[in-house]
């Protein structure tokens, strides 16, 4: 079984993208309930590497959830998720019927190859920015402390908060906030990353910044999925964009079909308040 | 009521020693205390009942029962069984030092796993979520995020049972160790003088116990830092 | 009638106890109650920890203390002392069959209560031997039982009342009395010479009518009251 | 088990250290909570004054806090009727001496415990209710104190188990509850094992009765509360 | 001196507009330094009933603090505040040199009078959402509970999570929190509204939906200021636009000033990246 270290290192030279070459990510099927409320009823989604895919929906459609099954933070109660073609061994929960990881070295290793960056953020409190940034990265890659905080800090400028690599999360504003998640889900070099609202305290300007950094990451092929509410900032980002409504992907396709031209009338009436 | 602080001076000496043994008992119980109730806290709060059986029932029982009924059991109650008198433990048992101090930190470590039991179910859900998102293998999480975490949750109830086990050590004079209570109460027994005796003592434990409680303001300002407002 | 509140401490067999139905009994109990018969006065007995017995009195939660306290030069600058009601010796009990004598204890492990007179005489006249002192009577009883105590010097009459019992059957007196002029009275709050007079009037009348001699030999088959 | 018919009197000391323990629970909470808004307040004062309070009472052995609470306090009323011309002798009986002793130190602990779980409520959720206009006594006890309540349950909890224990000490002014109504029956039976091994029983099953409580307190407070898995 | 309850009919039956009425808010020189750091370098405005004013700048310009210091959330180091008229009586705090409230039963007073919308929501978690939303209500005006219900019932129908009111936040995807948040403060029907970014967690149709709401609260005499990345809602919404750098106004106007033709190189900088 290849260490951590030998994960870390897949995820720095990747292979060639070709067309055989097995889809970074597959999830099939998740379904997940949160007692009589049944948020996923069956979703599919195969991301090839350094595809970036856009999911909208309404608050509450379950986008967050989704992310969140993918790496298991919450069990599905039905589905399969593959990564890099190792399907990840799940079973089943004796108490509460949910799906857990049967193998939890399996599972510590491919989580360290997903990035997840929370819509609220979760920086540890007792740590400095540069402090939260590292952390994985010497934990869990094992990487010399100089090197880790070499990438740290070429991290925290790229999303321009350099200057508060000492602060405490207490002391920064939103956005600075959103901007050290980013950076400390990113120090981790994942093959996949899952962005839950990475921009909703960013101003514009950040926005762009934000944009960047995910298109540079998909042009080193890395596969991004991400839920957003910023439709202008999805087009310009996404090689593919899903829209959930009621537990299921209701619409899927490129920017341009999806925004311009959508299909079933929940989606029309969703991409006309934008306009 | 007149006091003749000079009875108190005059033996002065003598609490001192019994003061030492204070300490000792106190330091030398509440760090074995504190390395048994680590991993005993830790077992608690896992969601697993075979996992959290054995803390339960070992919490239970510490904490359920008076210190004193423990060190009656494990001084007197073990002593009377010829069996123990016979064994290896003997030299050890037979010691009211070491039966103090065994019973003391058995005793203390329940406690302390009781409160990082607390302290651990109270640091948030996200940042626990953040390090398993990371890839963190359950121990380094526990390590560098839940433990830091709950330390600093933990601390002011910490400090109680430290100052706690201060005062509990006064028992161990019921198993005739001389330490500070049982010194004093020597001494009265000598001078009749209870309450000059009691006071004076009172006021060395008064005295070691701002020295703790100084030390843990100490720590708790230093592991505070990330809450404080820096220019 | 007047009224008379008595302390005791309650945990003294057989001068002061308290039984399964939570009634006080024993001899102190019983010297109380004849006294006060004497008197014609109205009584109560109260128990009360040791540790708190003297400031209880002192702080006139009760009148008189008769539990079995002996007379010290210390305890009378807290208190007043009546003429005594009985005469306490001191006397070593040890295993049967082992070697004790109370003439050398050079190297030995003796015990003894607390805040007693046999306590205070241990470590007055004992230099060359280890003196453990315990809470209780008990305590030292278990302790002389597991083995690490090589002997015990007590009251005599406590200690004849435990070498009755179960525990005490493997043990026995060693030697004569090292110490027979215990003098045990009851005390009353300093300067409270009124109730003093009385109680010591009181107790010259019983002992004269023939009452303490029946109180006496219910409990003990030796006079102890010189 | 022999209880040598001292049963009846086991169980009346035990309700004597429930009755006690329930009477200082109630003075020891309030306490304990005002201890810690003071710690915790902008005014110097108070904080030096919730400072000596939880020094003072942590650091004196509670069996002298019980010596002082019951002989001082009829010294100290002793000379106040005395000022007021009046002879008559009064007293604090043993019942509320204990209860307010014991209550006192409770209450020094608790304003440690409360302190620490003060630290755990988020600073936003304040200002929300700053930012509503609540007060300061109902942002206090609406907001601050049911999330409070929740981290400072378990470290109560064990207050509380330290608490039963020592109403042993009350003894000394002559309450007999279940320790000393042990140590009775054991002078008069000589049977310490039996009676020890019974008392660490009464005191286990009254532990069963608090944890069984504390838990029902606890699943109560944390509702709403998503608990971390890892 | 009037009670609170006093306050809050005034905040239900409004003064007539008119050109003599005293302004909603005003707010004069306000100065905030966080240790080293100042972060405001005297900030005025001047906010009539019924205006809503729409407050822009980069990640870390200060918007957040500077809402904050109006309710005194933060103790500004300068500066006036007058609600309505009514000046707030502010003291010099003796150790830290901070502006401190002088009264603090006409402080709370007045911040009843104005609501506040956190970036980060900060329901309170041991309430459920009802409960959350009827506790001021209940506490600070006194009303009778089922009053209380009722309009909360009403303001979370309107923002569409009536099916959650007795669901407990953590259980809330991170829109729906917002939207209680929201709800919560307009449930004391307050004279003033802040708003600090109160749509970051919402999909497009939700702020099409707050856009609604806030126009509507402004049509009935409402104040409104708000921070917001979202320059076509800040566009939508509002009748001033305020664009913050360096701790100073670095341009203030209509929305089709500041936005088409922004004078500044800084502002002119930050619109261009948002076309
Ligand atoms: N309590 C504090 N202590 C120290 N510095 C602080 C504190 N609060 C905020 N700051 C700093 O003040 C500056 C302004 O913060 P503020 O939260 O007002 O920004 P903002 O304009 O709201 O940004 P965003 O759009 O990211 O929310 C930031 O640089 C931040 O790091
Ligand atoms: N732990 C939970 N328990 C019960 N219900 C939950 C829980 N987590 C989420 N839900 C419910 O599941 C639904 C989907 O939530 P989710 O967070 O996935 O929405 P979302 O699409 O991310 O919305 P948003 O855009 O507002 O973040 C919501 O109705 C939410 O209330
Ligand atoms: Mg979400
Ligand atoms: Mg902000």
């Amino acid at each position: 079984m290849p260490s951590n270290a030998a994960a870390s290192d897949n995820a720095q030279d990747l292979p060639p993208l070709t067309a055989t070459s097995p889809p970074a990510l597959e999830a099939e099927n998740i379904h997940k309930r949160f007692g009589g409320l049944e948020v996923l009823k069956g979703i599919s989604v195969t991301a090839r590497d350094g595809e970036v895919i856009s999911i909208l929906g309404s608050s509450g459609s379950g986008k967050s959830t989704f992310l969140r099954c993918l790496n298991l933070l919450e069990s599905p109660d039905e589905g399969r998720i593959a990564l890099g073609g190792e399907e990840l061994k799940l079973k089943r929960h004796a108490k509460d019927g949910h799906l857990v990881p049967a193998d939890p070295r399996q599972m510590a290793r491919l989580r360290a190859g997903i990035g997840f960056v929370f819509q609220n953020f979760n920086l540890w409190p007792h740590m400095t920015i540069l402090e939260n940034l590292i952390e994985a990265p010497l934990r869990v890659l094992r990487q010399p402390r100089a090197q880790a905080i070499e990438t740290a800090e070429a991290l925290l400028a790229k999303v321009g908060i350099a200057d508060k690599r000492n602060s405490y999360p207490a002391f920064l504003s939103g956005g600075q906030q959103q901007r050290a998640a980013i950076a400390r889900t990113l120090a981790m070099q994942p093959k996949v990353v899952l962005f839950d609202e990475p921009t909703s305290a960013l101003d514009p300007e950040m926005v762009a910044e934000v944009l960047n950094v995910i298109t540079s990451l998909a042009e080193e092929g890395r596969t991004m999925l991400l839920v957003t509410h910023e439709m202008r900032f999805a087009r310009n980002v996404s090689s593919r964009v899903i829209f959930l409504h009621d537990g299921r992907i209701e619409e899927e396709g490129t920017p341009e079909q999806v925004f311009d031209a959508p299909q079933s009338p929940r989606c029309q009436q969703f991409m006309a308040s934008h306009r | 009521m007149s006091l003749d602080l000079d009875v108190a001076v005059t033996y002065l000496p003598k609490l001192l020693d019994g003061a030492r043994l204070t300490v000792q008992l106190v330091v030398f119980s509440g760090l074995i205390g504190l390395i048994l109730a680590v991993p005993l806290g830790i077992a608690r709060s896992s969601e697993r009942l075979w996992v959290k059986g054995g803390p339960w029932a070992y919490i239970f029982f510490f904490r359920g029962t008076p210190l004193m009924v423990q060190l009656f059991l494990v001084y007197y109650g073990l002593s009377q069984f010829p069996a123990v008198r016979h064994s290896a433990l003997w030299p050890f048992l037979r010691d009211p030092y070491w039966c103090a101090l065994l019973t003391m930190a058995l005793h203390t470590a329940a406690y302390i796993a009781e409160i990082l039991r607390g302290a651990i179910q109270a640091v948030p859900r996200g940042e626990v979520e953040a390090g398993v998102a990371l890839g963190m293998k359950h121990g380094v999480i526990l390590r560098r995020i839940v433990l830091p975490r709950a330390v600093r949750i933990a601390l002011p109830a910490y400090s109680n049972e430290v100052i706690l086990m201060l005062k509990g050590s006064a028992l161990a004079s019921t198993i005739t160790l001389l330490e500070l209570t049982g010194m004093a109460r020597t001494i009265i027994a000598k001078t009749y003088m209870p309450v000059e005796i009691f006071l004076a003592a009172g006021a060395f434990y008064l005295a070691i116990s701002y020295v703790i409680v100084r030390l843990f303001k100490l720590l708790e300002w230093h592991l505070a830092r990330h809450l404080r407002h820096r220019g | 009638a007047d009224i008379i509140r008595f302390g005791t401490e309650g945990a003294y067999p057989p001068f002061n106890q308290i039984d399964a139905s939570g009634k006080l009994t024993g001899f102190d109990v019983d010297i109380a109650n004849a006294l006060c018969v004497q008197l014609k006065a109205e009584c109560t007995i109260v128990t009360q920890d040791w540790d708190g017995i003297i400031p209880a009195l002192n702080g006139k939660k009760f009148d008189a203390l008769v539990a079995s306290m002996s007379i010290t030069p210390e305890r009378q600058q807290a208190v007043d002392f009546t003429d005594p009601y009985y005469t306490n010796k001191l006397q070593f009990v040890a295993a049967k069959g082992s070697d004790f004598s109370p003439v050398k204890l050079k190297g030995l492990v003796l015990g003894a209560q607390r805040a007693t007179i046999a306590g205070t005489w241990l470590e007055e006249h004992v230099k060359d031997a280890e003196i453990k002192l315990y809470d209780t009577q008990d305590n030292a009883y278990l302790d002389l039982s597991s083995g690490r105590l090589d002997a015990i010097l007590a009251d005599k009459f406590v200690n004849w009342d435990w070498l009755k019992s179960d525990g005490g059957k493997d043990f026995e007196f060693k030697g004569e009395p090292v110490f027979d002029n215990d003098k045990v009275a009851i005390a009353v709050r300093k300067g409270d010479d009124a109730l003093r007079q009385k109680l010591n009037g009181a107790l010259k009348a019983i002992v004269a009518n023939g009452t303490y001699k029946k109180i006496n030999d219910k409990y003990f088959p030796f006079n102890i009251y010189q | 088990m022999d209880l040598h018919g001292f049963g009846p009197q086991l169980a009346l000391g035990t309700l004597m250290t429930l009755e006690l323990a329930f009477a200082s629970l109630g003075v020891g909470l309030v306490l304990g909570l005002l201890g810690a808004m003071a710690k915790a307040s902008p005014h110097a004062s108070l904080r030096w004054l919730g400072d000596g309070y939880t020094t003072l009472v942590r650091g004196v052995p509670e069996l002298l806090v019980v010596l002082i609470v019951y002989f001082g306090s009829s010294a100290a009323l002793g000379m106040v009727t005395g000022w007021v011309g009046m002879e008559t002798h009064v007293e604090l009986d043993p019942f509320a001496a204990g209860t307010l002793a014991l209550g006192l130190t409770f209450g020094a602990y608790a304003t440690e415990v409360f302190r620490g779980a003060l630290a755990t409520v988020p600073k936003g959720h304040i200002e929300a209710a700053h930012a509503l206009g609540l007060g300061p006594w109902h942002t206090f006890s609406r907001i601050v104190l049911p999330q409070l309540w929740r981290v400072a349950l378990p470290g109560l909890g064990n207050l509380f188990m330290v608490l039963l224990k020592d109403t042993a000490l009350v003894s000394v002014v002559g309450l007999d509850e279940l320790m000393r109504k042990s140590q009775i029956a054991v002078g008069f039976s000589k049977q310490p094992f039996t009676f020890y091994a019974v008392a660490a029983g009464i005191y286990l099953l009254l532990t069963v009765i608090t944890g069984g409580g504390l838990m029902m307190l606890e699943r109560r407070a944390n509702r709403g509360f998503a608990r971390a898995r890892s």
